[in-house]
């Protein structure tokens, strides 16, 4: 019976799909303007900065899926990168870069409790976490950048794989295997959608909400520490002030991708085009020689629009039903 | 009663627990108790409580303000700008408006969009304030200005960030004064409890009549002009007007308002409350840099008031 | 049917439960036989809900034994009551809205039913069961309320049970749906699994159950065999004093065009024409989803209106939101009263005064005294069991929730009250309450437009009636002439002769 | 793609929103062409990380040469790294880099922070040959300048009788958290304080402002790091008695001039300090006035 024109439909996937689209038409207008943005080099630069938030990006995608929110990843990034540089003086190095791995674990199981049992804000109590870490981050630091003896700790953030894939990319790509696969086949995954849905239907459901809530916290913690790491091993420096922006930008990024806020519905595949969206956009405004400030106003609008056409699209939706 | 202790000891806490720090600072660092300490309390106090008062209202709301710290910016060096072409109290009257108008359209941009979580508009003004943010930029051209540059007459300016009336600095009047009529607002006029309600819920609020959209915007614009005052008040007091000034108002802010007990659920809080929770911000700091704290572990104690304000108002709130 | 001891699936005895100010459970003890279908009824805030959560582990019992199928259970999580074999299909719908029907049947059982394949196949198979023909791939927000409803039955059948707990599962199902439920039930009952059925439906536990129980204020009243009730003692025992019938005498006080709609579209509606007479009870019936809620809230200014005009006593007039239509008297009880309704963690007195509140102010400032005087009041004429005017609204039960909704309204003495499902999940003292006030609301000039799933309720106190079929109003009759089948007929969008058949 | 016209060069600067380095991309844009260049200014935004991307994303432009003021030495070494492979011209600007890693750039031209922070220092023994009291108030905790500034000047009061009564870092580069910590150890210390040492010129205004409210009987020794507009005024004014100043447009002069060189098949020395100038009231008016 339903008669949707064809316009409809179109504008409908368009806005489904903004994140796709968005990064669609971008890719269309940098074959116009003379830059280097279609070379083999950029194209695999762009991806290899993008991967380290990305990473970040999956952990808390399962945050927000159960309906929580994490502001504290940039806190968790940088005691992971600190934590193992102090490390390694002392210890092999892997036995390092576990550690700092799992300070992220640490840090998300402590946000997990006092979230999830003692049910209170997540924004503000990681709010208040990040806080925390700037300052034990700058307490283990002097808040000076320290970096690593030797090459062979940088050489994971910035080697490639067959002298032409960089290591940050194919780590990125099984990082976001794990967490696809978890999402998309395990009962934990599945659970988490149905949390993020309705905490207190997943509760009468017999699924150990808090348990399984708390989990995305300690899994959020410990991928932000180890893209710390990464992007410790990149740049062969950690320093407490690396995470100021990382929250916001990644979880605009999220959202972009279509990983709705409220909880329940989204995915990692739909955060890595998020983030990818801002990878480009970054990119080209350089290559085509926008003025800093310019690209500043240009974020914001783009941050606000894509927003806003999210919320605005769930208002529609709302009011068709 | 000792459950009516209990009840207290949970409804003050935080401020006990600022008590003791006040006492203890007093002890180890008597000057702390000096006249010319509470004079300092009382003017850096001044710029945030204004941008605390009017977040008050958003977080009522339902909704919380990232985009104070752009407005703030914007502010300063418009209104630093305007001084010389158009006088200053044109120059202040402009910059209010600005920060008004920012705060409108970040109001638009949410009822247009529908953007009706706590989080939609947390997001929404994070990329407000990168815009405005960027628009002060754009205006200086990144140029930090100085009071002093302007060829006229900056009086006011001179008074609001200098002036005393008695034992009190001009801006603790104009402090007072907006408090007085955000007080009465809130707790006496149909807007301010349309405002709790549409916290509440904002679907059943718009189907018993409250003019939702309404409400939204003069939160929103509220908190926008507050922003403004503030940018007013923090650059007179410093004399110069930087495109990154208000920087980290927005987190002091929204430490002021939770730790003063409004709830981020919305619905419930008062602008009263604020006001203690951003005395205690600012003793806070006060006392830890006559204590000879470092910045480092300021950082970790403020993250630390947070988290156990949020937990004790959750402890109230299932009693 | 013998009197063993392993006859009895669930014992529970002296069950206590308070919250804060308010004694839910007071010595409660209940015996339900294996196999049988025990029905529990009473009033709004009688306890029947507290008593189910308490058995599924939701809440926890202050004092007293509960038995379950021969094991004592001291707490419980909604887990582990789920792993002994007792499902409940909650009051309040229990379905997570962004996921699929078909996922919603096996929550938390993914990896039992082997991922995502085993979760639709098994979920087919249980919706199948119940006659239903719901794709297991849509997504529950775009289901209709019944249709919920028929999921959270396969959800709750989908388990192994041996007790299954139905808190009002026939709220808002069709009559269709309805039958499906009394078939299944039948079916339980024939394979030795015990069903607990609450509702204030009396024609459902008089035609399903085999006991009841009568609860009120918290304590058990009696229980007994159906058969030795009769549902005038039923009823009297539920409400604690005899009411002689189910509903007042029809108002008949029906004068001049009050309201003209003339061909009113909105995205769901097609050119909707009707008149509301002054001193009107006027009836929309349809299926759920047909779009009758749509109507009045385009009435109410609550959905945009694409095209078409409304006359108030022969004048148009614009209404754009709700604002335009409370100005004109026009106010509405809507069907979901947590979301649409109520400001929940606000106290009773701040929701009564809510659509009021512009007069109580004096220069500006809150008259409190005012308004705690007229929630007392209405507090008082409408029965609300609440400890005081300042409770929180959210703690109370879901009838006392509907009833202070309707005192909101009651205060701006409305000309056009719309209610929609007014009395949804409340009990039958309080209907009469409310279908008195219908009837006192017309009486003085003022008209109705009533929804509601319940026909009798519609027949017997409208004066017109309305089919609402797929966004149109397909049909008018005279309750007192039509006959119930041609209505529905009607309402179903089918001849006459179809029905028939 | 190879484009027609003067080869273009990039600069990045650690962060456009902070003044003096807005003012370094201006002069680079100014003096470009003088030195047959186009310049690009590719913004690092004050964190590390993104800075690093502008590096490669000069790399993929394919630009000549990439000069860096980083947020971050050590971090920005292995994209430069990067750059030196792919055959760009690596200039350091206003920082270096550790000396084991000098091989990733062709030169370095600027000043160094830990020498202004030296500088102040011996600003404050010429001042107080007898020892005095000092306040430092330092930048942004954790900013490569902040750090620096608070080493060089502790280097170079080691040994004398200068002491630090308390160092407090600010959150933010803002005025006004300069002016909250001067207020608060005014208040504290009162008139032991014989002077005050703030990293940079803009927080001198919030520090100046505090010391005048103070009313203290003694005037105090203030220096501050930048040599801006607000630090020439404050000296002019009698406020600030010191503002150390780095010159931006003759260290952008010389890198555009270092890289002509290079191009044009030239040998540049690596290490080019452009020296830092004393600015105080008696020989303000031998400099030109600074544009920030
Ligand atoms: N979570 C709660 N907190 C406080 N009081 C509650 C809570 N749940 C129920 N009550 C109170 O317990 C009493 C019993 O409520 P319950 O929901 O069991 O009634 P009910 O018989 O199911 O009513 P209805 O027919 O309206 O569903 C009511 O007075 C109600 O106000
Ligand atoms: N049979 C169905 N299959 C799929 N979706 C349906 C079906 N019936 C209804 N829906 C959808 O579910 C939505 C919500 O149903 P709801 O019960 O709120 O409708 P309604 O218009 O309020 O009903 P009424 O006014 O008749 O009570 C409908 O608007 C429709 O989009
Ligand atoms: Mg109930
Ligand atoms: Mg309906």
């Amino acid at each position: 019976m339903k008669n949707k024109g064809l316009g409809k439909t179109i504008t409908t996937s368009i806005v489904k799909y903004k994140a796709f689209f968005a990064v669609l038409v971008m890719l269309l207008f940098m074959l116009f303007p003379r830059t280097n943005f279609y070379s083999v080099f950029n194209i695999l630069d762009m991806l290899n900065s993008a991967s380290i938030l990305m990473v970040v990006s999956f952990g808390l995608t399962l945050v927000i899926l159960a309906g929580g929110i994490d502001l504290s990843v940039g806190g968790s990034l940088v005691m992971g990168g600190i934590l193992t540089i102090l490390s390694m003086n002392v210890m092999p190095m892997w036995l390092a870069i576990l550690i700092g791995t799992l300070s992220g674990a640490v840090i998300g199981t402590i946000n997990g409790y006092i979230i999830v049992y003692h049910k209170t804000e997540p924004m503000i109590v990681t709010l208040g976490m990040s806080i925390i870490l700037t300052g034990i981050a700058q307490e283990l630091t002097d808040a000076h950048p320290i970096s690593a003896e030797g090459l062979s700790f940088m050489m994971i953030g910035n080697g490639r794989i067959f002298g032409t894939i960089p290591n940050l990319v194919v780590i990125m790509l099984v990082v976001f295997a794990v967490f696809y696969v978890i999402l998309r086949y395990t009962q934990f995954g599945r659970n988490l959608y149905a949390i993020g849905g309705d905490y207190e239907v997943a509760k009468y459901s017999g699924i150990n909400v808090r348990r399984e809530k708390a989990a995305t916290y300690v899994l959020a913690g410990m991928a932000a520490s180890f893209a710390g790491v990464l992007l410790s091993s990149k740049l062969n420096s950690a320093s407490s002030i690396y995470g100021d922006q990382t929250a916001l930008t990644v979880i605009s990024g999220i959202v972009v991708g279509g990983t709705s806020l409220a909880g329940g519905v989204g995915g990692v595949g739909r955060s890595l085009v998020g983030l990818l969206v801002f990878a480009i956009m970054e990119n080209a405004l350089n290559m085509l020689h926008v003025d800093a400030y310019i690209q500043q106003v240009i974020r914001g609008i783009v941050i606000v629009a894509i927003l806003a056409l999210d919320s605005y699209d769930r208002k529609r939706r709302r009011e068709d039903v | 009663m000792n459950k009516a202790l209990m009840k207290a000891v949970k409804e003050y806490l935080v401020l006990l627990l600022v008590l003791g720090l006040v006492l203890i600072t007093a002890v180890i660092e008597p000057k702390f108790i000096t006249s010319g300490n509470m004079t300092n309390i009382m003017r850096q106090f001044g710029p945030l409580i204004m941008v605390a008062m009017g977040m008050t209202f958003v977080i009522i709301g339902g909704y919380i303000d990232l985009s104070v710290a752009g407005i703030m910016s914007l502010v300063a060096v418009v209104t630093l700008s305007l001084i010389d072409p158009i006088g200053q109290v044109g120059a202040i009257f402009v910059g209010l408006l600005i920060g008004a108008a920012a705060g409108f359209l970040n109001s638009l941009v949410i009822t247009r969009s529908g953007a009706m979580t706590q989080a939609e508009g947390l997001f929404i003004s994070y990329g407000m304030s990168v815009l405005y943010g960027g628009t002060a930029l754009l205006y200086t051209g990144g140029v930090t200005n100085h009071l002093s540059y302007i060829e006229s007459n900056y009086s006011l300016f001179t008074l609001i960030g200098s002036g005393t009336v008695g034992i009190f600095s001009v801006s603790f009047i104009i402090f007072l004064f907006l408090l007085l009529i955000l007080y009465i607002f809130q707790n006496f006029t149909y807007t301010g409890r349309a405002i709790c309600l549409t916290g509440g819920n904002k679907t059943a609020a718009n189907l018993t009549g409250i003019n939702v959209n309404r409400t939204i915007i003069i939160i929103w614009t509220i908190s926008g002009f507050m922003a403004g005052v503030s940018s007013i008040v923090l650059f007179s007091r410093v004399t110069t007007a930087s495109p990154v000034l208000g920087k980290g108002f927005e987190l002091n802010a929204i430490l002021a308002v939770v730790v003063g007990g409004t709830s981020l659920k919305g619905g419930k809080g008062s602008v009263a409350r604020t006001v203690l929770g951003a005395m205690l911000v600012i003793l806070l700091s006060n006392s830890m840099n006559l204590l000879g704290v470092t910045v480092y572990m300021q950082n970790v104690m403020k993250g630390l008031l947070l988290i156990l304000a949020i937990w004790l108002d959750n402890l109230k709130g299932r009693r | 049917m013998a009197n063993k001891e392993n006859d009895i699936i669930l014992t529970m005895t002296g069950v206590v439960k308070t919250f804060p100010g308010v004694k839910a459970l007071d010595d409660v003890s209940i015996q339900v036989r294996r196999g049988s279908v025990h029905g529990i009824v009473g009033e709004n805030g009688a306890g029947k809900s507290t008593l189910m959560k308490i058995l599924s582990g939701v809440y926890t019992k202050d004092k007293g034994t509960i038995i379950f199928d021969g094991e004592t259970i001291e707490t419980t999580t909604p887990h582990q009551a789920m792993q002994r074999g007792l499902s409940i299909i909650y009051q309040e719908l229990n379905l997570v809205n962004t996921m699929t029907a078909g996922e919603n049947i096996y929550l938390g059982r993914f990896s039992e039913v082997n991922g995502m394949k085993g979760t639709h196949q098994k979920a087919r198979e249980a919706l199948d069961r119940i006659g239903s023909d719901i794709d297991t791939w849509t997504l529950v927000q775009d289901l209709s309320v019944s249709r919920k409803q028929m999921v959270e039955i396969a959800k709750a059948l989908s388990f192994d049970s041996k007790l299954i707990i139905m808190d009002e599962p026939s709220s808002s199902l069709t009559q269709d749906e309805m039958k499906a439920l009394a078939k299944i039930i039948n079916q339980l009952r024939s394979e030795g699994i015990s069903v607990i059925y609450i509702s204030h439906k009396l024609d459902e536990i008089f035609d399903f159950c085999d006991t009841v129980t009568v609860m009120r204020d918290g304590k058990v009243i009696d229980t007994r065999p159906v058969e030795e009730f009769t549902r005038m003692d039923m009823i009297s025992m539920m409400v604690g004093r005899s009411i002689e019938k189910e509903f007042p005498e029809r108002p008949r006080k029906v004068s001049t065009p009050l309201m003209e709609v003339e061909g009113i579209k909105t995205k769901k509606l097609h050119d909707i024409s009707f008149t509301l007479n002054k001193g009107e009870i006027l009836g929309l019936v349809g299926l759920v989803g047909a779009g009758r809620t749509e109507i009045v809230r385009a009435l109410f200014g609550a959905d945009k209106i694409k095209a078409g005009t409304i006359k108030l006593d022969g004048e148009v007039v614009a209404i754009r939101n709700p604002r335009d239509a409370m100005k004109r008297g026009i106010s509405f009880v809507p069907e979901d009263r947590k979301q649409q309704g109520l400001i929940l963690p606000f106290s009773v007195e701040n929701n009564i005064s809510i659509a009021t509140l512009k007069n109580l102010y004096k220069f500006g400032i809150l008259d409190k005294n005012k308004e705690r005087q007229i929630a007392e009041k209405h507090i008082k004429t409408l029965k609300i069991k609440t400890p005081t005017a300042r409770t929180a609204v959210e703690s109370l039960s879901g009838g006392n929730q509907q009833k202070c909704i309707i005192g909101r309204w009651m205060e701006i003495q409305p000309r056009i009250l719309i209610m929609d499902e007014p009395t949804r999940g409340i009990d039958v003292g309080a209907k009469y309450e409310i279908y008195l006030l219908m009837k006192d609301i017309v009486e003085n000039g003022g008209s109705v437009i009533l929804i509601s799933s319940e026909l009798p309720e519609v027949l017997n106190m409208s004066n017109r009636v309305l089919t609402v079929c797929d966004g149109r109003i397909n049909g008018e009759f005279d309750p007192e002439k039509a006959s119930v089948d041609e209505i529905m007929a009607k309402a179903l969008g089918v001849s006459v002769e179809g029905a028939m058949a | 793609s190879e484009q027609a016209g003067p080869p273009t060069v990039a600069f990045s600067p650690g962060d456009m929103a902070n003044p003096s380095q807005a003012f370094a991309a201006k002069m680079f844009q100014k003096y470009g062409p003088d030195y047959g260049l186009n310049v690009i200014i590719l913004d690092g935004k004050g964190d590390a990380q993104v800075q690093a991307q502008t590096v490669t994303n000069a790399i993929a432009q394919g630009v000549k040469a990439i000069y860096v003021n980083p947020n971050d030495v050590n971090a920005i070494i292995p994209s430069l790294q990067q750059a030196k492979q792919a055959g760009l011209i690596v200039g350091m600007f206003s920082s270096d880099v550790p000396a084991a890693s000098a091989s990733v750039r062709n030169f370095f031209v600027g000043v160094n922070d830990l020498m202004a922070g030296e500088t102040a220092a011996e600003a404050f023994k010429a001042a107080f040959p007898n020892g005095a009291k000092v306040i430092e108030i330092g930048g942004q905790a954790g900013h490569d300048a902040q750090i620096k500034r608070h080493d060089g000047f502790n280097k170079g009061i080691a040994g004398s009788n200068i002491t630090v009564l308390e160092y407090q870092a600010t959150q933010q580069w803002a005025t006004e958290q300069a002016m909250a910590i001067a207020e608060d150890m005014i208040t504290k210390y009162g008139e032991e304080i014989d002077g005050i040492f703030c990293h940079w010129d803009n927080g001198v205004t919030g520090v100046a402002n505090a010391v005048e409210a103070a009313h203290l009987s003694k005037d105090l020794f203030i220096v501050g790091v930048d040599g801006n507009m607000a630090g020439f005024q404050q000296v002019r004014d009698g406020i600030q008695d010191v503002t150390v100043m780095q010159n931006f447009e003759a260290q952008a002069k010389k890198t555009l001039e270092l890289t002509k060189t290079i191009l044009d098949g030239g040998t540049v020395d690596a290490i080019n300090f452009v020296p830092l100038d004393v600015v105080t009231l008696k020989n303000i008016d031998t400099f030109t006035p600074p544009e920030w």
